[in-house]
C-alpha cells in the first residue's frame, strides 16, 4: 500500500484552476520527485496535501486514511511535514527556535531534544549558528534550516518544495546528499518538488512530470531521463 | 529637579510601556489596532476596586482576580467580535474594537456611574529619595511591577513554546500554520495577553489618577504613540518609545508649563510619522496594513 | 462614428430608465426638507437640531471622500472641524464678515491645512495613517486650548448670524445648512462620477496599478485630503455658528473625529447615502437616550459591531440591495421583451 | 533604426543579493518579444525597473532613445508604455467599464475641469467612454461592462487588465505573465488577442511568461536571463535548441 495516494485531485487557487485531476502514489521509504516548469501546479499539489488549499475534487489518502476536511495542524500531527518554497524561515527567530517550531505539535520533550541533536549533526553549519537569527543566514543555510525544521516534526512523509531554488550547484548537491542520507538512514519518505529536473532525477527513485495542472509523464528516473517529452514539457516544443 | 523629572517620567512611562506592548502584540499578530485596550484596563481597575472596597479582599488577591477577569475579557472579545471578521480589511477590524470601546464605556458608566472614584492608596505616601530626586513609593512600586512584568514577558517570548510560537505567527502566519502551530489559538492567546497587561496597567495607575470610565483615554493614546516608535512591531521599540514619552512630557511640563505636557506626545508622533514612518528603529512593517 | 451616442451599457440603460426616478426622489426629499419647518408642531429648536444633524452629515461626507473613496482612514477630522469653526469665528469676531464668507474661508483654511497634512503623511497608510491623523486632531485641540487668540476653554462668543446682510435665526440657519449640504452632495456626486473620483478609488484599490495607469499618487492623495478637509471644515463653520460660540472645551474633544468615522462606516463609506444614514445615527442615538447616556454608548457599540458583522458595506448598502435586485429584474424583463438585443 | 525599448547594463541589488547584473536587451519596434528565465532569474525585478517601481544601481533604460530611469511610475504611460501585472492587479471594487476608463486616465485633461464636470471635460469623458466600450467589444468583454471585476472569471479578468492597458493608447505594452493560471482555452484566447493587439493595433509587446509553448508560438524574438544576467537571445527555434537555455531550465549538468 502506498503511503500517500492522490486520486484525481482538482484544485482552484483563487480564481485559477491550478490542478485538473492529479493522480499519484508514493511508496513508503522512497524518494519521489514532482517535476515541471513554473506554473505547472507543483506547489498547489503540495498545498493540497498539507491542507492549506482545499481540493475541489478527488481524494488524498495518507496510510489509507482520507485527509479531506482536516486542518493543516491535524495533518502535521498525522506525520506530513513540509519544507515550503522559498524556505520561509522565521526571520526573527534564532536557528534553534526555528527548529523547535518544527516540533510544535510534538509532546515528547526528550525525543525533541535528541532530534535537535540529530539535525544539528546532519547540518553542522546550523550548530555553529544556532543562536543567530534565521534572517541572518545565507540562502543555502536557510534551506538547510528549513529542511531541519521539517525533520523536527519527525514526519512519516516530508514534502520539499523546490529545495534547489536560487542556490549554487555545489550547495544543491550538498543538500540532496543530505536528503538521501535522511531517506536511507531514517527511512523517511520524501516528496521533492523540483524545477531543476537533472538534480532531482539523479537523486530520486520515481518521478512525475506536471504540465499545466496535469501529469504529462511518469516513470522511474531512468525512464524519465531518456524521455524527450520531459525536456519538451519544459521548453514548450510542440510534438 | 531635572533628575526627579526624569525619574517620575520613567515611572509614568513604564505604565505607558505596558499599554504599548499590548498594542504591539495585538497589532502584529492580528493587524488590529485595539482601541479597547484602555478600557480593558478601566474595567480591571473597577473590578479591583469592587474586590477591595465592597468585598474587602486583600490588595494582591484583588489584583490577581482583576487580572484573571481581564484575560477572560480579552478572550471573549476575540471569540465574539474579532474572530468572525478576522479576514476583513483593516478599517473593519479597527472600528470593531471601537464598538467594543463604546460597549465597555457604557457598561462601566451604567454599573458604576460617571463620577470619578478614588482608588484606596495602600502605600506609604512619604516620598523616598532616589538618585537626587524625591519619588513617591507608589511610583516606585509601579516601576518595580513594570520591570517584573517586562522580565516575565521576556521569559515568555524567549523560552516558552507558546511564546516562541507567538513570535513565529508574527513573523509568518502561513508558515506557522504549516509547521502545525494552531494560529487561531495563538491569536486567542494574544488577546488574553492584552487583557493580562491591561489589568496591571489599570490597577497600578488607578491610585495615581482616579477610577472612571474615561480614565484610560489619554494613557491609551500615549500607548499608541509609543507603539508607533517601534513601527507597531517591535516590543523593545515600544518600551523605549513609552519611556521617552514619559520623560519628555514630564520635562516639557516641568520646564515649559503644564499645557505643553499633553501636546508633547502628539508633536513627537506627527514628526516621527512624517520623517520615519517605519518607526524609530528602522524595522520595516512586515505585513501590508 | 456617427453612432457615437448609441453605445450603451446596461448601467446607461438603468440610468436612462431610473435616473429620472432617482432625481425625482432626491428632489422630493429636498422639497420635504425645505417644507419641514412649516409642519405643524415643529418648533425653532427642532430646526436647530436638524441643522446639527446636517452638519454632522457634512462632516461625515468629508470623511467619506478620504476614507471611503480614497481608502485613507482618518481619525482626525475633528481637527478640520475645529479649523473651520475657529477660522470663521475669528473672522466674524474681528472683521464682522458675512456667514457666507465665513463658510468659504473656513472651508478653504481647512483645505489648506488638509493639503499640508496630506503632504506630511504622504507615505502613511492603514494603522499608521489612523494614528497620525489622531495625533493631528489632538494637536489642534491643544493649540485651541493654549494659543491665546483662541481663548481656550473660555471660548469666543459670536454675534448673531448674518448671511448676505440678513440676520438669521434658527430657521434661517436651517436653510443655510440645507443649501450647503445640497451643494456639497452635488459636489461629491460630481467628483465620484468623474475621472478624479475614479483616480481616488483606483488608488484605494491598488496603488501600483493606479500609478501604472498614469495616476499621480502625490497629486491625487493631497487633492483628496484637501477636498475632504474642505467639506469637514465647512461643517465646522456651521458648528460654530449654530450656537454662536466656539471653545476648546468642544474642539479639543477627540470624539468628534471618532464619531465622524463611525458615521461613515455605519452608513457606508463609499456610498453617497452612507454619511446621511450614519450622520443621523450618530446624532440621534445620544439624542434619544439623553437621560441614558451609558445606554446610548452601549447601543452605539452594539450597532457598530452588528453592522460590521452583517453589512460590512454599511446600512445604505443594505437598504439598497432589494432595490438593486428589483431594478435588475425589471431591466432583464425589459431586455428579453425587446428581442433586438439577441446575440449574433 | 534604434530599438523601441532598450536596456543597457541594468544592475539592481537588494542588500548584497544581485537581482539584475548588467542586463542589456532590445525590443524592436512592432515586434512581440519574450523575456524568459527560470524562477528567481530577475525577470520581475527587471519589469519593475521598466515600469519604474524599482530604481537601478547602474545602467539605463531608453524608451525611443529617451532615458527613463529618472522618471516616476505614473509618468511612464505619458511616453506610451503601459503594463499588466503578474497576478492580476485590477480595481476590484469597480466595474469593468470603470477599470478600462482608469486606464485612459492620461487622456482625461485637466482634473479640476473634470471634477466640476465642465462642458469640455464632459465631451472628453463621453469620447473616452465610447472608446472604452469599443475596446471592451474588441476584447469580447461587452457583456461584462457593468459587472464588478472581482466577480468575473479569471480569463476575463486577464482580458480586462489588457483592455485597461490598451485604453491609454500605448505604443508598447509590458505583459507580466499574461497566461499564468489560465486553462488551455483561456490561454489560446489570450494568445490570439496578443497577436491581434500586435498586428491590428501595431503595438510593440514585451512579455514575461512561464508557459513556454505560449512564448514559443507568440514571440518573434526571445531574451533569456538566468541568475540575474543575460544568458541567450534569439528566435524561438534558436532558444529551444540552445544548450545553455536547456541547462538553465533543467539544471546544471545535462
Amino acid at each position: 500500500m502506498a503511503l500517500l495516494r492522490l486520486d484525481n485531485v482538482e484544485a482552484n487557487y483563487g480564481a485559477v484552476r491550478a490542478l485538473q485531476g492529479i493522480s499519484l502514489a508514493i511508496e513508503e521509504g522512497s524518494i519521489v520527485t514532482l517535476l515541471g516548469a513554473n506554473g505547472a501546479g507543483k506547489s498547489t499539489t503540495l498545498k493540497s496535501i498539507s491542507g492549506t488549499v482545499q481540493p475541489s475534487g478527488g481524494t488524498i489518502e495518507f496510510e489509507g486514511k482520507p485527509l479531506g476536511g482536516l486542518t493543516t495542524n491535524q495533518i502535521v500531527k498525522l506525520g506530513i511535514a513540509q519544507v515550503p518554497e522559498g524556505r520561509k524561515i522565521f526571520k526573527d527567530l534564532t536557528v534553534t527556535e526555528n527548529l523547535n517550531m518544527g516540533a510544535y505539535s510534538r509532546k515528547d520533550t526528550p525525543g525533541i531534544a535528541s532530534d535537535l541533536e540529530l539535525v544539528l549533526d546532519l547540518f553542522p553549519v546550523l550548530k555553529e549558528r544556532s543562536r543567530q537569527l534565521g534572517g541572518s543566514l545565507s540562502g543555502g543555510e536557510q534551506q538547510m534550516l528549513a529542511i531541519g525544521r521539517g525533520l523536527m516534526a519527525r514526519p512519516r512523509l516530508l514534502l520539499l518544495d523546490e529545495p534547489s531554488l536560487g542556490l549554487a550547484p555545489i550547495i544543491i548537491s550538498e543538500i540532496f546528499n543530505t536528503l538521501r542520507t535522511i531517506n536511507k538512514e531514517h527511512r523517511m519518505t520524501l516528496l521533492v518538488v523540483e524545477q531543476n529536473a537533472n538534480v532531482a532525477l539523479k537523486n530520486a527513485d520515481y518521478g512525475y512530470v506536471l504540465q499545466v495542472g496535469r501529469i504529462a509523464v511518469e516513470g522511474t528516473v531512468d525512464e524519465l531521463g531518456k524521455n524527450k517529452d520531459v525536456v519538451n514539457s519544459y521548453m514548450g516544443a510542440q510534438e | 529637579m531635572f533628575g526627579q523629572q526624569v525619574i517620575s517620567g520613567l515611572a509614568t512611562g513604564s505604565l505607558y510601556a505596558l499599554t504599548a506592548v499590548a498594542v504591539v502584540v495585538v497589532f502584529r499578530n492580528t493587524r488590529t489596532i485595539n482601541l479597547a485596550q484602555g478600557d480593558f484596563s478601566m474595567i480591571g481597575a473597577f473590578m479591583a476596586l469592587i474586590f477591595i472596597k465592597d468585598l474587602g479582599l486583600n490588595y494582591y488577591v484583588s489584583l490577581g482576580l482583576a487580572v484573571v477577569f481581564c484575560i477572560g475579557l480579552g478572550i471573549l472579545v476575540e471569540r465574539l467580535v474579532m474572530r468572525p471578521i478576522a479576514d476583513s480589511d483593516w478599517l473593519t477590524l479597527f472600528t470593531a474594537t471601537l464598538g467594543v470601546y463604546y460597549i465597555l464605556h457604557g457598561v462601566a458608566g451604567w454599573f458604576w456611574g460617571r463620577d470619578t472614584k478614588a482608588f484606596p492608596v495602600t502605600f506609604d505616601p512619604t516620598p523616598i529619595k532616589v538618585i537626587g530626586g524625591l519619588l513617591s513609593q507608589g511610583h516606585l512600586i509601579n516601576m518595580a511591577w513594570a520591570v517584573a512584568i517586562g522580565a516575565a514577558l521576556y521569559y515568555f517570548f524567549k523560552y516558552t513554546k507558546q511564546g516562541i510560537a507567538m513570535r513565529a505567527v508574527t513573523d509568518d502566519p502561513e508558515t506557522a500554520e504549516l509547521m502545525g502551530i494552531p494560529v487561531r489559538f495563538i491569536v486567542l492567546l494574544t488577546w488574553g495577553m492584552a487583557g493580562f497587561l491591561a489589568a496591571f496597567v489599570g490597577v497600578l495607575i488607578a491610585p495615581i489618577i482616579y477610577v472612571a470610565p474615561e480614565m484610560m483615554d489619554e494613557v491609551l493614546i500615549k500607548g499608541y504613540v509609543a507603539a508607533v516608535f517601534g513601527g507597531l512591531y517591535s516590543i523593545p521599540g515600544a518600551i523605549v518609545g513609552a519611556l521617552l514619552i514619559g520623560v519628555t512630557e514630564n520635562l516639557a511640563g516641568g520646564y515649559l508649563g503644564s499645557e505643553f505636557k499633553t501636546v508633547t506626545a502628539f508633536i513627537m508622533i506627527v514628526m516621527l510619522l512624517a520623517f520615519r514612518p517605519q518607526g524609530l528603529f528602522g524595522i520595516q512593517h512586515r505585513r501590508e496594513v | 462614428m456617427a453612432e457615437q451616442n448609441t453605445i450603451q451599457t446596461r448601467t446607461d440603460k438603468l440610468k436612462q430608465k431610473f435616473g429620472r426616478q432617482n432625481w425625482l426622489a432626491a428632489g422630493v426629499l429636498f422639497l420635504a426638507a425645505l417644507a419641514f419647518p412649516i409642519f405643524p408642531g415643529v418648533e425653532g429648536w427642532m430646526a436647530s437640531q436638524a441643522s446639527l444633524i446636517i452638519l454632522y452629515i457634512i462632516a461625515a461626507q468629508g470623511v467619506s471622500v478620504l476614507t471611503g473613496y480614497t481608502g485613507l482612514v482618518t481619525v482626525g477630522h475633528g481637527g478640520f472641524l475645529a479649523i473651520g469653526a475657529y477660522t470663521s469665528a475669528l473672522l466674524t469676531k474681528y472683521f464682522a464678515v458675512d456667514l457666507l464668507v465665513g463658510i468659504i474661508a473656513g472651508g478653504l483654511m481647512a483645505a489648506f491645512i488638509g493639503f499640508l497634512l496630506g503632504l506630511i503623511f504622504l507615505r502613511l497608510s492603514g494603522a499608521f495613517m489612523a494614528i497620525g491623523t489622531l495625533g493631528f486632531a489632538f494637536f489642534i485641540g491643544t493649540v485651541a486650548n493654549n494659543v491665546p487668540i483662541f481663548q481656550g476653554r473660555e471660548g469666543i462668543s459670536l454675534p448673531p448670524n448674518r448671511i448676505l446682510g440678513l440676520e438669521i435665526e434658527d430657521l434661517g440657519f436651517y436653510y443655510v445648512s440645507l443649501f450647503t449640504i445640497g451643494l456639497i452632495t452635488l459636489f461629491i456626486y460630481g467628483i465620484v462620477r468623474s475621472g478624479v473620483g475614479r483616480a481616488f478609488m483606483a488608488l484605494r484599490d491598488s496603488e501600483r496599478a493606479a500609478e501604472s495607469a498614469g495616476i499621480n499618487r502625490v497629486f491625487y492623495r493631497t487633492l483628496a485630503f484637501s477636498i475632504s478637509a474642505f467639506i469637514t471644515g465647512v461643517a465646522g463653520v456651521l458648528n460654530a455658528h449654530i450656537v454662536n460660540y466656539v471653545s476648546a472645551e468642544v474642539y479639543a474633544d477627540i470624539w468628534y473625529s471618532v464619531d465622524f468615522l463611525v458615521a461613515t462606516v455605519v452608513g457606508g463609506s463609499a456610498v453617497l447615502m452612507g454619511p446621511f444614514i450614519g450622520g443621523i445615527f450618530v446624532v440621534m442615538v445620544p439624542f434619544f437616550f439623553e437621560t441614558l447616556a451609558d445606554f446610548a454608548y452601549i447601543l452605539k457599540g452594539v450597532v457598530l459591531i452588528a453592522v460590521l458583522l452583517m453589512a460590512p458595506a454599511g446600512i445604505a448598502d443594505l437598504l439598497a440591495r432589494p432595490f438593486r435586485a428589483l431594478r435588475r429584474r425589471q431591466l432583464e424583463q425589459a431586455e428579453t421583451g425587446s428581442t433586438n438585443e439577441a446575440k449574433p | 533604426m534604434s530599438a523601441h525599448l532598450h536596456c543597457e547594463n541594468v544592475t539592481v541589488s537588494f542588500g548584497g543579493v544581485v537581482a539584475c547584473n548588467k542586463i542589456s536587451l532590445d525590443v524592436e519596434e512592432g515586434k512581440v518579444v519574450g523575456l524568459i528565465g527560470p524562477n528567481g532569474a530577475g525577470k520581475t525585478t527587471l519589469f519593475n525597473v521598466l515600469s519604474r517601481f524599482q530604481n537601478v544601481d547602474e545602467g539605463e533604460v531608453y524608451l525611443r532613445d529617451k532615458p527613463i530611469t529618472g522618471l516616476k511610475a505614473h509618468q511612464i504611460i505619458q511616453l506610451g508604455m503601459a503594463r499588466t501585472f503578474q497576478n492580476i492587479n485590477l480595481f476590484n471594487e469597480q466595474t469593468t467599464l470603470d477599470n478600462i476608463l482608469i486606464g485612459a486616465h492620461r487622456l482625461l485633461g485637466n482634473p479640476f475641469a473634470d471634477m466640476l464636470a465642465l462642458p469640455s471635460s464632459r465631451r472628453i469623458e463621453a469620447k473616452l467612454r465610447d472608446r472604452a466600450v469599443q475596446l471592451a467589444e474588441s476584447l469580447h468583454l461587452q457583456g461584462e461592462l457593468d459587472n464588478l471585476v472581482r466577480n468575473l472569471p479569471y480569463g476575463m479578468q486577464k482580458r480586462v487588465e489588457l483592455a485597461r492597458a490598451l485604453a491609454a493608447e500605448p505604443d508598447i505594452i509590458l505583459l507580466d505573465e499574461p497566461v499564468a493560471g489560465c486553462n488551455e482555452e483561456e490561454t489560446s484566447e489570450l494568445k490570439a488577442i496578443i497577436k491581434r493587439v500586435n498586428e491590428e493595433f501595431g503595438i510593440t509587446i514585451l512579455l514575461v511568461e512561464h508557459d513556454m509553448s505560449m512564448v514559443m508560438t507568440v514571440c518573434d524574438y526571445i531574451h533569456v536571463i538566468n541568475f540575474g544576467a543575460n544568458l541567450a537571445d534569439g528566435t524561438p527555434s534558436d532558444i529551444q535548441t540552445n544548450r545553455d537555455v536547456i541547462n538553465a531550465y533543467l539544471g546544471e549538468d545535462h
